[in-house]
């Protein structure tokens, strides 16, 4: 695994995604030998780095992507940066999806800015797994849905699509397609990265069987384990303990976690 | 250029240290910090048992500084001495442990239990930490009770022993000089300021524990007026810290009356921060046309 | 949309007021700033005779904010009355005065000479300003001051008395509850936050009056804090202030318990702040989906 | 009087006028009507403006100048804008120099980036002045100086030049070619700026006779005399008082200032 650092990365393209969703391609050969689900922690003004995790990483090019939605002002700084810019990265850090086991079917599901980790995933680990893949991507409205496009180049068959105001795909969550996958495939495997309470749900489905990773998101400060700060609640040896988002994740295993 | 310090007994490389909280017990930044460069660090408050700290989020960005509400979050003594010493004691700086403790006696707890192990070289007694509400907070705020904790441990170790207030009172120079008289070796300061944010989207307070610790340069100026004031007080050595992240910011807490300084919000955003100030310090002091960091300890003081 | 909020007896066409010190006696900003549109205006501190306030440099910049030690420079209430007052009671805004003074019987003094005057519509009694030595910070700092000088003052006049506390306290919920039981109207937090600076290539304090208060974006954190805290300790209301620069930040005080607030610093930088403010709460509260500023207030306390 | 705005003016054009020394010329036709010797409170990042006087002002044209020396982040930030750029500018501020008296010799004394509002005072009334006008430039070193060529294409005879090594010009400070002019012209009339040393020292040695004009800086918060921050210590009928530089200055008569 590479070990992380500070260092100035290239940007070598720059594409808006959707309404105020922003992809950067970094040239990045360290950063590009990454596992999908890890992130970076991104510089930008003012006193925190920002989290991002990686939405493509091209080994052979030597590229990774990080695709972000403009939320606040760090995202709005970095929505601003242009190709040939240099941006100062943190990376690459935490414990990203294990490799699939091959004859499981595998489901991808993604909300929102949840969607690019899975992309990562995806495209690293497609020609490893035999059994069907399956991805399911959920947005607020057609506006925000993001990287359908990719998904569809790598998957040859429908890809379940829900928005919350049914502008696009089916109307609700992806928690509907994720059910009907899950009846399909009851000792499938699920990845999942979005909202906590999409998680939650993602957890709760999964309960019966099959087994599903979780990437979580939790404000950081630091990034690599030192802080404190990034914690998540977990099932531990001798009852409850708070583990780190940056350190022990952002992927856990669903069952791992306590959910309030 | 001689960077070499002395707070007490403890003779540090250079004055730059990693401040208790932000360096964790030491292995989490390596490969990004050289920790042998460092004049020191002060790992994670450490308490008798575990504490579990607050609920998230824990931490939040406020213009020029953070809040963070960590809680103490430690995994207490035991778990320190088996876990994290042996890592500690391999490194090539000076390691100063953060005790925390809800009564005397639980300071008491985890000093002499610390006393049978190797490779400490101080302890930093938290009386000052705000995000705990059965005590640790409270012996900060009056000399008489920062008085009393601090003679109480001082009865239960020889090692040196300094004191990290809180800036959250009226007076700390009165609360220094308390502890200066019972016994205490030096004084860290400051710890962070109580403060507190609003989700607005939510309608709530931003932090799980509600109010916080505010760090960064945001609170420089309120660290710097704690060092002079408490320079002023007390003739034991002070440790300075808060916001710092720049050489010229070393030398005002030195100038203000420091000996030495930590440095803790800026390595999260920039993990290089002290390293960079280690490098940078030789060629700055030349600049100012002084031959060593001791010229400089309290130059701003009054009658200097 | 409906901006009009009460402090007390007092009623603002809007929460959004200028904080005494930075906006003088009112007519400074003429032709930048249209009082008219303002809630109100607090203007400068003053004194039974005239201050000659610090020797310069009397304000420097840091990171989020900065430092001042005016040191209540002020010519007097004599000449407010003569000179000043005149031109407040043709502002189509709300009059607040700044009272301060060394002795209980200094501020009584100023609040008796305004008896005779019109044009006033609340007395802020500043008990809190760190740039003074011989009383006015102290009354600040324990309840028990704090209540002395209310209780005297407010025997002095039937005007709406509002008291601004210093943040520089361990505990200010409590020196709000004592103002309160002595009749106060209302509590105003907070005033600036001691801090210093070092100028290193003079090796001096950076501000003539060493120490000053530190304002600005900086602070907001610990005023949230205070405002948050004093809301749970007494019932009458709370003018929020610390760092405000954007709606935004107006709506994080109000949700802390803040009725109104008053811009500072942000002033200085950026004349226009007010009048932006007052200009873009409607569109604001009307994304938060609320029909008065008076659903915000307190809204992020507990229990609610 | 133009009344104080607050205002976004164009840069159209930047010069580098000395090591260290930018001078940036806005089109603004409202503060290419101030006096010489007022001043503009300008936006940079950070909590305070940044109070610059006018270098040039050219009703003509509707053009103003500043002319700034880089000491700090501030300056740094300006010296950083390009033509094209917008500046955000708080003036014109402040009480200008007097309009010289007709038929008395005038001196303009300017010391490092106290030259500039003197090059703005002599083009704007060197047609007003019949009797004998003089420039005596001060700086560290040759580096430094500014403005020679400019002040030398407006007077036609020698100007005076200090630097404290001596690399152009006399070594030493200005003050030793103004004793040479006072004492050739006892009742003329001097103009001056730079640092506060120079400033007492010229105060001093026109206290016998003449009359002496002097452009003060100091620490300043809101440049409008709000806040109180900008004093200086001048005679008052009753005593000693603080005047506000921002607001009763930056200029003000030798006579008026007590120096400590
Ligand atoms: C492991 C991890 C991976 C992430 N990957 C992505 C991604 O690929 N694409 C994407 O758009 N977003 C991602 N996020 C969320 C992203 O970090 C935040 O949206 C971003 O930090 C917001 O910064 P801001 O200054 O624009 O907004 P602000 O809300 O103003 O940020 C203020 C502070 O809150 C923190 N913060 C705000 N929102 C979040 C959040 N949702 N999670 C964690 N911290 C937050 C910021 O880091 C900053 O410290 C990820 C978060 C984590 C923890
Ligand atoms: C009326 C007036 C006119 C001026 N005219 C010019 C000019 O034409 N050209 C020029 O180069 N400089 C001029 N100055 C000085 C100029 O304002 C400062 O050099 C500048 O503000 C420094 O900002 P900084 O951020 O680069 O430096 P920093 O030193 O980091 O600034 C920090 C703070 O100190 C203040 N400050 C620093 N130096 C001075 C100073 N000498 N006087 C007043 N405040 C200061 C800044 O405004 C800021 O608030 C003038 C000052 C005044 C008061
Ligand atoms: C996330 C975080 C955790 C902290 N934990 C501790 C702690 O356990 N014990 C302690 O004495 N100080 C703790 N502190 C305070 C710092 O050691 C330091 O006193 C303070 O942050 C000011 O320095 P800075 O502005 O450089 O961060 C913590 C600070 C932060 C930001
Ligand atoms: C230059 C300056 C002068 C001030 N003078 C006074 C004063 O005379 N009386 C007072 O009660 N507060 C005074 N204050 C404090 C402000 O009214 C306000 O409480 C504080 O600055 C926090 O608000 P801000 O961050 O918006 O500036 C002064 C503040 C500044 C910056
Ligand atoms: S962000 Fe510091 S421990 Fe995770
Ligand atoms: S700068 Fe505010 S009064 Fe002059």
């Amino acid at each position: 695994m590479e070990s992380p650092r500070v260092s100035r990365y290239r940007i070598v393209s720059r594409m808006e995604k959707a309404k105020d969703h922003v992809e950067l391609i970094l040239e990045a050969p360290v950063l590009a030998r990454a596992v999908p689900g890890q992130f970076v922690h991104v510089r930008t003004p003012g006193t925190l780095r920002r989290p991002i995790s990686f939405s493509r990483l091209n080994p052979v090019r030597g590229e990774a992507g990080l695709l972000f939605q403009v939320v606040g002002p760090g995202t709005a700084w970095l929505a601003g940066r242009e190709q040939g810019d240099w941006l100062d990265v943190l990376g690459p850090l935490g414990q990203g999806f294990p490799r699939p086991e091959p004859d499981r079917p595998w489901c991808l599901v993604g909300g929102g800015v949840g969607i690019p980790p899975l992309y990562a995933a995806l495209t690293a680990w497609q020609n490893d797994v035999t059994a069907s893949i399956d991805a399911i991507l959920g947005a607020r409205s057609q506006d925000y849905l993001i990287m359908l496009e990719d998904f569809g180049a790598q998957i040859d068959h429908p890809i379940a699509v829900t928005t919350d105001d049914g502008s696009v795909g089916a109307q609700g969550t992806v928690l509907g397609p994720l059910a009907h996958w899950h009846a399909r495939h009851p000792t499938g495997q699920v990845y999942a990265c979005g909202p906590m309470p999409m998680l939650a749900a993602v957890a709760r489905l999964m309960q019966t069987s099959g087994v599903a990773y979780l990437a979580l998101e939790q404000r950081m400060g630091c990034g690599v384990g030192a802080c404190l700060a990034c914690v998540v609640m977990a099932n531990g040896p001798e009852g409850p303990l708070w583990r780190r988002v940056c350190h022990d994740g952002p992927v856990f295993r669903a069952e791992e976690l306590i959910w309030s | 250029m001689n960077l070499a310090v002395r707070v007490g007994a403890v003779r540090l490389a250079n004055p730059i240290m990693a401040a208790s909280g932000t360096f964790g017990f030491g292995p989490e930044y390596q490969g990004l910090v050289n920790i042998a460069r460092l004049g020191g660090i002060a790992v994670k408050g450490v308490s008798p048992g575990p504490w579990p700290g607050n609920p998230p989020p824990r931490v939040w960005e406020t213009e020029g500084g953070m809040l963070n509400s960590i809680g103490l979050q430690n995994p207490g003594v035991e778990v320190f001495c088996r876990e994290d010493l042996p890592f500690l004691r391999t490194t090539k700086t000076r390691v100063v442990v953060n005790v925390i403790g809800r009564t005397i006696d639980e300071y008491c707890q985890v000093v002499e239990r610390l006393e049978a192990e190797s490779g400490i070289d101080a302890l930093e007694l938290n009386i000052s930490c705000p995000n705990i509400k059965e005590g640790g907070m409270s012996f900060g705020q009056d000399p008489e009770h920062a008085a009393q904790v601090t003679r109480a441990v001082r009865a239960c170790t020889k090692r040196p022993l300094w004191v990290k207030l809180s800036p959250n009172v009226a007076d700390p120079g009165a609360i220094a000089a308390a502890v200066e008289r019972v016994g205490a070796d030096a004084i860290s300061a400051i710890n962070t300021v109580v403060g507190m944010a609003i989700d607005v989207k939510r309608r709530r307070p931003a932090l799980g524990g509600i109010s916080g610790g505010l760090s960064g340069p945001a609170i420089k100026p309120i660290a710097l007026r704690v060092v002079y004031q408490v320079a002023q007080s007390v003739s034991i050595p002070i440790v300075g810290m808060g916001g710092i992240r720049s050489v010229e910011d070393v030398v005002e807490f030195l100038m203000a009356g420091a000996s030495a300084v930590m440095v803790g919000t800026a390595t999260f955003a920039e993990p290089g921060t002290m390293e960079a100030i280690i490098e940078e310090l030789p060629g700055y002091l030349a600049r100012l046309e002084v031959s060593s960091v001791h010229e400089l300890i309290g130059a701003a003081l009054p009658g200097r």
